[in-house]
């Protein structure tokens, strides 16, 4: 390999090095415009029955009371604020909690689909985190896939008499690492390695995350578990 | 000792313009302030007294001028920031804003025990303060539960533990009722006594008027005026420029020296009941 | 608090037509991704930076300070699309790390720059829409396309609840700095707590505020609000239709 | 018709115990009041204040007692209580919980469209009220970025939009600064010239009794004492009770009296300008 290209490729992978250290929290976010339109296409119609189902179970919530729609609306206002602030992390970096795991406990999955599209929506609007393509893609890991297993967790921890808050930790912290499996697989779906095909790619793009993406788990399962104690107390 | 008086907070020039905004909120403001002293802030919404208070605990860094508390100059340091923040603090407006602890008594010692000090200390530092502002019969109460005059005594509570060298106390009797404002009011007079300075922003100029060792009138991010009260409202340029009214203790006070009902040598009245016993 | 929020604001071409503005970012959104080309993506780039800058009003260094906040995402990424590990050296470089390479073939690395590239493109044009669009227009436009009932509604009160919540948020965090409640990892650990643990309870507490609030203004189970609409200028439909037909044009002509 | 005086409000024996309380927020309030009059409510925290206020909307549902609005019981059935809502407006204290959209315009759409107005219509009343309560400069602003006092404008153009017969203020000048509280001031005087009925809560004794035509005097769940405010005011028993201060004008005035500077025939002074005045 030429001098050049060597030198070029070090370099590159400094700068991938230094933004996948820094402030790559909101790396779950697939960025608007990285998969084919396909995929967009195709993560959307996956999604499309959870988020019926969801918003039935919202409709008939507010038909059941009224009241329950400003309730619902507060909730979907907190995911997206808890979601954005900066959370306590041991590198000094800036990261955010995603919110599925306490969403998905406090709110249950159904509720969760709908309030996630649209704090997705939100997030990337104001927030320029994820995108309009890739909202498909992006709900079924954070607003489907995720809570689904934080509930499921949550609820299989409950029935079998796990201490409370090792169940809390597990629902939130297994919630954000399966999130982050599943961007890592969709990404790969799309963008199969050349040697190796669709696992090897996924390899690939859990490698590259998991150094912000494991210890963002561990501290969103730890603050997920002190939310809740002090909701407890209360 | 270097300086001759003993201002514990001086403020050289100093700026600060909020993310986003092109005005400026603080627009190179001087201050300084005497150890011991009681300050009333007074100036409309967006006059920049709540941002230079955040200003003076370190909580916003300004982008131009400095600060210096206890005549040393804010370091924006971690450790420099917690040493300010042990000798100014803050009471907010809204104390639903400021508690965020399940119990009275939990919230209360947070920041003492952040201070580092042993538990054993913090709790009867805790009680002592309890006891003190008459939290007693709501203490086992959860914070949300309380009624606005209870939050305030707990948000003063708060600060009061942290032993500050200076206490900021951000519009304290606003939406309170009478009874409350009183119990605060004699609290803030006590702060006074421990030797604690008091800053204090507030609409009621009747009651600054009547509290104030000085008045600071501030208008677009910068102080028009500071002095003695009766100096202050004798400028009916500047409190009009900051919108405020001149007391009504003293017009009244006025009004009666015009028509001679009043004799010279009367010191003007500080408040009503000063004037009642003055006639 | 939230930045694109304040500058959509400020914009210049605030009060353009939001279904328009819609209609343009999204056409031209998917036409980026359609083509993948890189010339539709240096054309969608550059039109947008002058629509947004030049004609929008927001300051140079802003946007592309914004411009960067996807950069982390799109280096991993795309790293890791153009860096295989393979035992078989690839076309266009290859390091061998013991029986391994770390390699990637010409193609890939193409097809990467390709990506770079519509992405870029892509995130102009939502950059387009957010920073020159009010949220409570672009909710008017959604309403417009037949959305459910329940999704706006629930949408414009969330949007108004981000921001009650936000300051809140900010004002809990603020009094907790002031008692040094982010002296080390731990009390900052204990703090965010307190603080979602209030953020939570205040929430509650609001959301039966404001619905009491709504009914006694005669809430009937449908939130209705007018919303000052800005007409359609048929030129500016034109230049949308004439500027999509140039990219398709480019697309498969260039 | 069959009643001699035109009653707006009247309430009778009227009880309400909150969920889970064992306290009754309400407690057997008898309360009427006159057409077109200006009341202020006082008393308090938890005196009962608010809770009447949702009661006599139909938010809060009596448990014992009844309240005629103009006359005619209120029904809680939807349409009875959408009926009793177009004619009874609540302006809440803290304007963050009453707007629930960003936007202005929408906002204060929201109430009008919900009587059931065709689209122009609404159109013409929300622009005029925009334009009558002077919100023009700040209309294209985000809710989020209004000052206190401009939310406050909005949170009454919300129901002025609605043309309620009665209209009630919690603490409307809580927490504003000096022009901010003028400008709500003279806003509510308008209401008065327009026929509206205004009640409004308030701290502040001075105020009250500058404003009102009648005080009303309230202490856990009672109406302890209604009437003038130069009557109210006498009533020091009263006052004491609801631990409310005697106006600083009529100390002043009776001050004045009792000394022989001012004569026996002068009216009591409401304000600090009549005192001047008739000095």
């Amino acid at each position: 390999m030429p001098k050049k290209q060597k030198i070029l490729l070090r370099a590159y992978i400094v700068f991938v090095a230094m933004f996948a250290i820094a402030p790559a929290s909101n790396a779950m976010h697939i960025m608007e415009g990285y998969l084919p339109a396909g995929y967009c296409v195709a993560w959307g119609v996956v999604c499309l029955p959870f988020l019926i189902a969801g918003f039935i179970s919202l409709r008939n919530k507010v038909k059941e009371n009224r009241r329950n729609m400003t309730l619902i609306a507060m909730s979907g206002a907190f995911i997206f604020v808890i979601s954005s602030l900066k959370i306590p992390s041991v590198t000094g970096s800036c990261s955010h909690m995603t919110g599925t795991g306490l969403g998905a406990i406090l709110f249950g999955p159904a509720s969760v689909s709908v309030l996630g599209i649209i704090v997705l929506i939100f997030q990337a609007v104001l927030l320029a985190h994820g995108g309009l393509t890739t909202l498909g893609a992006n709900t079924f890991s954070m607003a489907i896939a995720g809570p689904l297993i934080s509930f499921g967790i949550y609820k299989l921890c409950c029935s079998m008499k796990v201490n409370r808050r090792a169940g809390v930790f597990l629902a939130a912290f297994m919630g954000d690492v399966f999130t982050y499996c599943v961007t890592s697989i969709q990404l790969a779906l799309a963008y199969p390695s050349e040697a190796g095909g669709v696992a090897a790619s996924a390899v690939k793009f859990l490698g590259v995350f998991a150094p912000t993406q494991l210890p963002l788990a561990v501290i969103e399962g730890i603050l997920t578990v002190v939310i809740m104690i002090g909701l407890e107390t209360y | 000792m270097k300086r001759e008086e003993d201002w514990v907070i001086e403020a050289q020039n100093v700026s600060y313009t909020y993310d986003g905004n092109t005005k400026r909120a603080l627009d190179g403001l001087n201050l300084r302030i005497r150890r011991g002293t009681k300050v009333a802030f007074m100036g409309g919404n967006g006059s920049g007294k709540s941002t230079f208070f955040l200003c003076l605990n370190g909580i916003r860094k300004p982008e131009d001028g400095r600060i210096c508390i206890e005549g040393e100059p804010i370091e924006y340091t971690r450790k420099g920031l917690l040493a300010v923040r042990s000798k100014v603090g803050i009471v907010f407006q809204e104390p639903d804003d400021q508690l965020f602890s399940a119990s009275v008594y939990e919230e209360i010692s947070f920041g003492i025990l952040n201070l580092g000090v042993d538990e054993s200390t913090a709790r009867r530092e805790v009680e002592s303060v309890i006891e003190e502002l008459e939290i007693t019969p709501f203490q086992d109460r959860p914070a949300h539960a309380l009624s606005g005059g209870q939050k305030k005594q707990v948000a003063i509570a708060d600060i009061l533990v942290m032993h500050p060298e200076v206490m900021i106390l951000d519009e304290p009797a606003a939406a309170l009722d009478p009874k409350h404002t009183k119990k605060v009011q004699e609290i803030i007079d006590g702060l006074t006594d421990k030797g604690i300075t008091v800053l204090m922003a507030t609409h009621d100029i009747d009651y600054a008027y009547a509290w104030a060792d000085e008045i600071v009138l501030m208008q677009e991010g910068k102080v028009i005026r500071q002095g003695a009260p009766a100096e202050v409202c004798a400028d009916r340029t500047a409190l009009t420029e900051a919108g405020l009214e001149v007391p009504a203790v003293l017009r009244i006070y006025e009004r009666l020296r015009e028509k001679g009902l009043l004799s010279g040598e009367a010191v003007p009245p500080r408040n009503v009941d000063g004037l009642v016993e003055i006639l | 608090m939230l930045l694109i929020d304040k500058l959509s604001y400020q914009s210049k071409l605030r009060y353009i037509n939001a279904s328009e503005k819609l209609v343009y970012a999204v056409l031209t959104l998917v036409l980026c991704i359609l083509s993948r080309s890189v010339k539709v993506a240096v054309l969608v780039f550059t039109v947008n930076g002058i629509l947004i800058v030049g004609k929008g009003g927001i300051p140079l260094f802003r946007y592309i300070k914004l411009l960067t906040i996807p950069l982390a995402f799109l280096a991993a990424g795309t790293a890791a699309i153009m860096i295989n590990i393979s035992k078989m050296p690839l076309d266009a470089f290859a390091f061998s790390v013991g029986e391994w390479y770390i390699t990637g073939s010409r193609n890939g690395l193409y097809q990467g720059w390709k990506l770079c590239a519509t992405a870029l493109a892509a995130v102009t044009c939502l950059y387009f829409l957010s920073l020159n669009t009010v949220m409570t227009d672009i909710l008017g436009a959604c309403r417009k396309l037949r959305l459910p009932s329940l999704l706006i509604e629930l949408m414009l009160l969330i949007y108004r609840f981000i921001f009650v919540l936000f300051e809140t948020a900010s004002s809990i965090m603020i009094s907790q700095q002031s008692r040094l409640g982010n002296r080390d990892f731990k009390t900052r650990v204990r703090s965010f707590g307190a603080l979602g643990t209030s953020l939570f309870i205040l929430s509650l507490k609001r959301s039966n505020a404001l619905y009491d609030a709504m009914e006694s203004r005669c809430y009937d189970g449908r939130i209705q609000v007018l919303s000052r609409e800005q007409p359609v200028r048929v030129g500016e439909v034109v230049m949308i239709v004439l500027y999509e037909a140039v990219l398709i044009a480019v697309w498969f002509c260039l």
